[in-house]
C-alpha cells in the first residue's frame, strides 16, 4: 500500500528487484504493482545482486528514486559494497554535492526452516556505518509510514521488513490508511507502557516482548515495551526516559549477540543520563551465537520466546 | 535380452571446439538397470518429498529436482572416484547420486537425526564424499567449484571439478570471474549450467541477455547438452574428464538442458509463469525416465516387466524411508551449540541470555580431509 | 593558417558490429586549439600533483592519468550537454574536462578548502555536472553507470551515460552483470574499458583470459579505439551517441588502448613490472600530446609558435594554481561531522567520545537533482 | 615471517591475492614469497574478489590450506558472501563434517589520506558473525604468534592488520624469532599492567592507549591496556579481572561506535561478574560516527588520540 501510493505520487520513483514484477514479489509485497504500473516502475532484475544494486544507486545518482528490493537482506551481502561504498558514502565524499535517496528493502533476519544462509539479521552491520539510515519496522503502521517516509527521504535508507511478521494481520488506526501518513525516521514509540522494566526491542522481537509483557502483567509486573523502529539513527532518549522511570533494562532482539543491536543499546545507557537510574544492569535477550539450524526444535531455541524473556525480568526484578 | 547396446543421439553443439564428445556410446545392461534404478529413486525420493511438503513435514524452502534427474545419474555415470561436484540448492538428487541413502536425504528434509547432517542444513545443504553442497547463494558455488577444481590440481589428483547453476544464476558476475581464473590457470573444471528455462518465474530470455548459455564462456570452449538424455550426459562427462584431466587442456562450459516439473519451490505452483501444457508436452515426450525406458526396452537391454519390478521395489523403498524419515527423533536442542568450530576456542556458547551457557562439541568427522 | 582540415586515422577494429565509427573527421581549428590546451593542461596539472606528492602536500592514493589525455579530452569533445560520465579512481583528468577548473583538482589534492568537494574526498572523490566522480573500489563504477544511463532511458533526456574501468577491472564479475542487464534494457550506457595494459603491477595478460577487451561485452557490439589519437576518440563518442541515443540501439563496449607514464599510484615506481624503455618508446612514439601537436601543425591548424605559447600559459596558470592549492586553508575540524546527510535525523553526531557530540550541517547544494 | 615459515612447514598452505606475488605485495607483506616459493603456492590473482575469494574457500574445502590476502579489508566487502556464507557457515551446516580451514588476511581500519571507500574497520562486522574467528593483532609479536596459529586453525580465520603498524618497529623477545612460536587464539594479553583504569583495545588502539598510559603515568595515573587480540572470540575473562583490580574501564578502537567492539565490551561488562566493581558505567573511545574525510586535520580528529583517551580516563577518575 506504501509503495502503492508513493509510486502514484511520485514518478521517478520505481521499483526494481528480483520477481518483483509478473510474479508479483516473491512474499507477495510487490503484488498487483506491475499489472498496475507497467515495466517501466515496476521491474524484474536478473539474479545480480551487485550489479542491479549498483544500476539503482547509480539511478539514484542520476535524479530518481529507486525503491531497491532484495529478495532476502541474506543476499544483499553479494551487494553489500554498492550499499556502504556507493550509497552511503557518496554523499559525504562528495562534499554534500552528490543526493543518493535510494530505498533498499526486502526482509530480514530469521523466517523458519530456511537454515543458516537464509537467516541471518543486518540491522547491527548497516545501523553501524554512518550516512545510512536503518530502519527495523514492526507493524503495519510501522511499515506503512516509515517505508513512505523512507522513499521520501534524500539519504539511502535500509528498510529491514520481517517476513515471519509479512503473514500477521495488526490492527490498524484509521489515520494509517490515509495517503501521506508518515512516521518520523529516528524515533521509537512506546508500544506499550509500563513501570517496572524497560524491554527494548526491534522487528519481531516486539512481538515477542509484547508476549512476554501480556504474561507478566498477570504477574503483576509491568513492562514498559520499546519498539526502537530506527536503528539508525537509534533513538536513545526514548530509552533513556523509560528507564528512568522503571530502573530496569532488557534488550530484546533476533539477531547475533555480538556488536548487536542490545549490545549498542546497552553500551549507550552506559554512558547516558539514565544510568544512574538502573538498579541492575542491562542485559541482552538476543539470538543465540550459532548459525541457524534447520530442525525445528533446535531452531525454535536459536532466538528469543516470550518465555525467555519473562524469565528474565523476573530474575532482574529478583522475582524468582 | 542382450548384455551390451549401443546408441546414438543428438548432436552436441560446440563452442570454440573442433571436435566434441561421442555421439555414440554403448551401455551394459547392467549399468542400464543401475542408472534406471537411480533415476527412478531421485524421482520418487522428489515426489515423496512433495509429500511430505504438504504435510507439514518438511519446513521452509523445499526444491525439488523432478525431470532433471538425467543430469545427476548421467554425470555421475562419467565421472571416477577423485572427481568431484557442487551444486545449488536444488541438491536432493545429486546427494542421492554421490552416495547418501535416500533416508539420508529425507531425513535431512524431515529435520532428523538421520538426516545427513543430522537436520542442520535441511534442504538446501547436504553434502557426501566428493560433493561439497548444495548451496543457498545463487551462484556462489562456481568460484567455490573453481577452487575445488584449483584444489585437484595442486595436489595432483587428477580430479575434475563439476559445478552446477541454474540459468537463472549464470550472469552471476562470481561465474565470469570464476571462469577468468580457471581458464588462466588451466583449471580441471567443469561449469555446468542446467537450464531448466526458468530462474524461479522468470523465464530465460527475461534475465539472459544471451541465452545461450554454453557460449556464455566466451573464450572458454563449450558444449550444449540433451539433459533428457542420460547417455548424452554421461559421454559428455567423460569427454570433459578427458579434456580437463587427461589432455589437461582447461576449463569447459557446458550448458545441459533440461526441464524441472514441480514449481521453483514448494510454495510456487509454478504454473502462473508457464502454462500446465508446456510442462505436460515435456512430461509426455521428452521426460528422462521414459525416454531411458524407451532406449533400454528397444535395445533388448531390459523387459518392461523388470523395470516395473524396480519400480515397484523403489516405491516400497522410499515409502519405508518416508516412515522412518517421519518417524525419527530430531537432534536435541543442545546440538544446537555443537558443530560450530572444528576447534572452538571461546569456551561455551552463548544462548539467549546472558546467563544461558551452552557446552560446544564436535559430533561427526570431516569427510574433506 | 587553415580554419578546418580532415583527418584519417587507424581504423577501428569491430565486434558484432557491420560499421564503425567514421574514419575521416573534421576538425576546425578552435577546437583543436581547444583541445589541445585541454590535453596539455591536463598533463600539466598532474605533473604538479607528482610534485606536490614528492613534497608531502598530497597525501595517500594519489593516481596520475598522464598519458591517457586523449581519452577525457576526445570523448567529451564528442559528448553533448545532456551526456554524462562516471569513471574510476584515476579521476582528476576527467574532473578537469567535465568543468572543475585545475584549482578545484589541486586543492582536493591537497586537502584544502577550495577543493572541489572542499578536501572530503581526495584524489579519488571528485564530482562536476553530469560527472559521477571517481570511485575507490575497482569496478564498483560501471554498475553504477548503468544505472545512470537507466536514468537517463526513464527520464527520456536523452542522454548517454559512459562508464569507465580499466583493463585490471575488465574481468569484475559487476561488469558482465551490467552488460546483462544493459542489454535486456537496451540501454544507453557505453562501457569503455581504458586499457593501459596493466592493472597496478600485473599486465593484462596475466588477469584477463581473454586481452580482446572491446569483445569482452560478447553479445554486445564493440569497438576497438586508438586512445592515443584524440580525434578517433572523438569519432568514436559521436557514433556512440548516434547508436545509443538517436538509434537507441542498446550498450556498446568500448576498448581505447592507451598508457600510464606514471606508476599505478604514486607509491609505484612502475618499474618493477615494465621496462622504462617501453615507458619511453611509448612518450616518443605514441604521446597523444605529441600526435596532437603534429597533426595540427602538419594539417596547418596552427603554428608550433601558438602552441608553444599555449604550453606556457599553461604553465604560469598552473603554477598559480600549485601556489593557492598550498597556500589555502582545510576546512575546520567542525565539518569533519558535516554533509554525513542531506537530512540528518539524529541530531548531534557522536565524536570520539560520548560526551563529544557536534552539530551536523549541509554546505552546498546538491549537482545531481 | 609467519608466512614464510608456514608456506615451508606445509605444502598444502598457499597464499593467494592481488599483487602478492611478482609485485611482492602492495604492502610488502609478502616480500619474497614468490621467489622463494614459486607460481604454484604464492598467486597473483585478478582483480576479481569475488570470485577469488570464493576460489579460496572452495580450496579450503578441498582440503588445502589457503591464506588468501584481501589488498584491503575494504574490498572484502565484494566478497563478504563467500567469507559468511560459504566460510563461515559451512561447517555447521554440514553438521560437521566440512571443515574450512582457511586465513582471510590483509590491512583493515584506517590508514591515512585514503578517504571514505578505503578507511573501514572491519572488526564488529566480521566478529558479529559465529563460525568465524576474528583477530586483531597488534605488534610484531601478536602478528607471527597468531597468523601462524591462524594458519594451523581448523576454522576459517579473519586476520585484521593495520597499515600504519606495518611500519613500525617493535621489540621482540627471542623466542618470539623461533619457528614454532605461536599465540593462542581467543586470549587477550594486558599489555600493561595497571591499578587505576582499564583500557581495552585492539590493533592501533593499543597504541594510542598506551601513549595515553604513559603520559598519564606521568601524573600519577595508573592505566591497565589490555591488547584484546582476538575480537571473536572474546576474551572477557581478563577484561572482567582487570576491572575487578581498577574499577574503571574505557574501551579504545579506531571503528565507528554504533553496533562496534566497544559496545560488545561494555554490553558483556554489565552481564558479567566484574560489574558490580564498577565504580562508574563503562564509556567508549572510538572513531567518530561519520565516514573517513580525506583532508588532514578533518581526518586526525576522526579516530582517538592519546589525548582523548588522558581526558576520558582522567574524566572518569574525577580528575579534572
Ligand atoms: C544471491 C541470491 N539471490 C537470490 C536468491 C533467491 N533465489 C533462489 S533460487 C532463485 C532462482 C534461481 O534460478 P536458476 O539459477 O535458474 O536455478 P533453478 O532454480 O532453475 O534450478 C532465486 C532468485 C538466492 N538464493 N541467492
Ligand atoms: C575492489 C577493489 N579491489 C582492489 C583495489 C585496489 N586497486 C586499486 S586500483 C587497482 C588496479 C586497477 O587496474 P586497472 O583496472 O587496470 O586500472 P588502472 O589503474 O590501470 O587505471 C587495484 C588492484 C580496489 N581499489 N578495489
Ligand atoms: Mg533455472
Ligand atoms: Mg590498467
Amino acid at each position: 500500500m506504501a509503495l502503492d501510493e508513493e509510486l502514484a505520487r511520485d514518478d521517478k520513483v520505481f521499483i526494481m528487484g528480483e520477481e518483483v514484477a509478473q510474479y508479483d514479489g516473491a512474499y507477495k509485497v510487490t503484488r498487483g504493482l506491475w499489472k498496475k504500473y507497467g515495466d517501466k516502475r515496476v521491474i524484474d532484475t536478473p539474479i545480480t545482486e551487485m550489479g542491479f544494486t549498483g544500476m539503482a544507486v547509480g539511478a539514484a545518482f542520476n535524479n530518481l528514486r529507486p525503491i531497491l528490493e532484495f529478495m532476502t537482506f541474506n543476499f544483499s551481502m553479494q551487494a553489500i559494497d554498492q550499499v556502504i561504498n556507493s550509497a552511503a558514502k557518496t554523499f559525504y565524499m562528495s562534499g554534500g554535492t552528490v543526493n543518493v535517496p535510494i530505498v533498499f528493502r526486502g526482509p530480514n533476519g530469521c523466517a523458519k526452516g530456511v537454515a543458516a544462509q537464509h537467516s541471518q539479521c543486518f540491522a547491527a552491520w548497516y545501523a553501524h556505518c554512518p550516512g545510512l539510515k536503518v530502519i527495523s519496522p514492526y507493524d503495519s503502521e510501522d511499515c506503512k509510514g516509515l517505508l513512505k517516509a523512507a522513499v521520501r527521504d534524500p539519504d539511502p535508507v535500509v528498510f529491514l521488513e520481517n517476513e515471519l511478521l509479512y503473514g500477521v494481520a495488526f490492527d490498524v488506526d484509521d489515520k494509517v490508511m490515509e495517503p501521506d501518513f508518515l512516521l518520523p525516521i529516528g524515533k521509537a514509540k512506546i508500544q506499550r507502557a509500563g513501570t517496572d522494566v524497560t524491554l527494548v526491542a526491534h522487528s519481531i522481537g516486539v512481538q515477542f516482548a509484547l508476549d512476554a509483557a501480556i504474561e507478566l502483567a498477570k504477574e503483576g509486573i509491568s513492562c514498559e515495551v520499546i519498539n526502537l523502529r530506527s536503528i539508525r539513527p537509534l533513538d536513545m532518549d526514548t530509552v533513556n526516559e523509560s528507564i528512568k522511570k522503571t530502573n530496569h533494562c532488557i534488550t530484546v532482539e533476533g539477531g547475533w549477540p555480538q556488536h548487536g543491536v542490545g549490545a549498542e543499546v546497552s553500551a549507550c545507557v552506559a554512558e547516558g543520563p539514565a544510568f544512574h537510574y538502573l538498579d541492575a544492569p542491562v542485559i541482552r535477550i538476543c539470538g543465540v551465537d550459532a548459525p541457524m539450524p534447520y530442525a525445528q526444535a533446535a531452531e525454535a531455541a536459536a532466538t528469543p520466546q516470550p518465555h525467555n524473556i519473562s524469565t528474565a525480568v523476573k530474575r532482574m526484578l529478583g522475582k524468582q | 535380452i542382450a548384455t551390451e547396446a549401443t546408441f546414438d543421439y543428438h548432436p552436441y553443439k560446440l563452442h570454440h571446439l573442433d571436435e566434441g564428445p561421442a555421439t555414440s556410446t554403448t551401455l551394459t545392461r547392467d549399468e542400464g538397470l543401475r542408472l534406471y534404478h537411480q533415476m527412478v529413486t531421485v524421482r520418487r525420493m522428489e515426489t515423496a518429498a512433495a509429500n511430505l511438503y504438504k504435510e507439514k513435514a518438511i519446513r521452509g524452502f523445499c526444491h525439488l529436482c523432478s525431470g532433471q534427474e538425467a543430469i545427476y545419474s548421467g554425470l555421475v555415470a562419467g565421472m571416477r572416484s577423485q572427481d568431484s561436484v557442487i551444486t545449488s540448492y536444488r541438491a536432493h538428487g545429486f546427494t542421492y547420486v554421490m552416495g547418501i541413502p535416500v533416508l539420508g536425504v529425507l531425513s535431512e528434509l524431515t529435520g532428523k537425526k538421520s538426516g545427513v547432517v543430522r537436520g542442520k542444513g535441511g534442504s538446501m545443504h547436504m553434502y557426501a564424499k566428493n560433493f561439497y553442497g548444495g548451496n543457498g547463494i545463487v551462484g556462489a558455488q562456481v568460484p567455490l567449484g573453481a577452487g575445488i577444481a584449483f584444489a585437484h590440481k595442486y595436489k595432483g589428483d587428477g580430479g575434475v571439478n563439476f559445478s552446477l547453476y541454474g540459468d537463472g544464476a549464470a550472469s552471476q558476475g562470481q561465474i565470469a570471474e570464476a571462469f577468468n581464473m580457471a581458464r588462466l590457470w588451466n583449471l580441471p573444471a567443469v561449469f555446468i549450467c542446467e537450464n531448466n528455462h526458468y530462474g524461479m518465474g522468470t523465464s530465460e530470455d527475461r534475465h539472459s541477455a544471451s541465452t545461450e548459455f554454453y557460449k556464455r564462456g566466451d573464450y572458454i570452449p563449450g558444449i550444449h547438452v540433451d539433459g533428457m538424455d542420460i547417455l548424452a550426459v554421461r559421454e559428455a562427462a567423460r569427454f570433459a574428464i578427458d579434456y580437463c584431466s587427461v589432455q589437461e587442456k582447461g576449463p569447459l562450459v557446458f550448458e545441459i538442458s533440461t526441464y524441472r516439473y514441480h514449481g521453483h519451490s514448494m510454495s510456487d505452483p509454478g504454473t502462473s509463469y508457464r502454462t500446465r501444457d508446456e510442462v505436460q508436452e515435456v512430461r509426455q515426450t521428452r521426460d528422462p525416465i521414459t525416454g531411458f525406458r524407451d532406449r533400454l526396452v528397444g535395445a533388448e537391454l531390459a523387459e518392461v516387466s523388470e523395470l516395473k519390478a524396480i519400480e515397484i521395489e523403489v516405491k516400497k523403498a522410499v515409502d519405508a524411508d518416508v516412515k522412518k524419515a517421519k518417524a525419527d527423533g530430531q537432534i536435541g536442542e543442545e546440538e544446537l551449540f555443537y558443530d560450530i568450530y572444528e576447534n572452538n576456542l571461546g569456551g561455551k556458547i552463548r544462548g539467549i541470555a546472558p546467563w544461558d551457557k551452552h557446552e560446544h562439541k564436535k559430533t561427526q568427522t570431516a569427510i574433506n580431509l
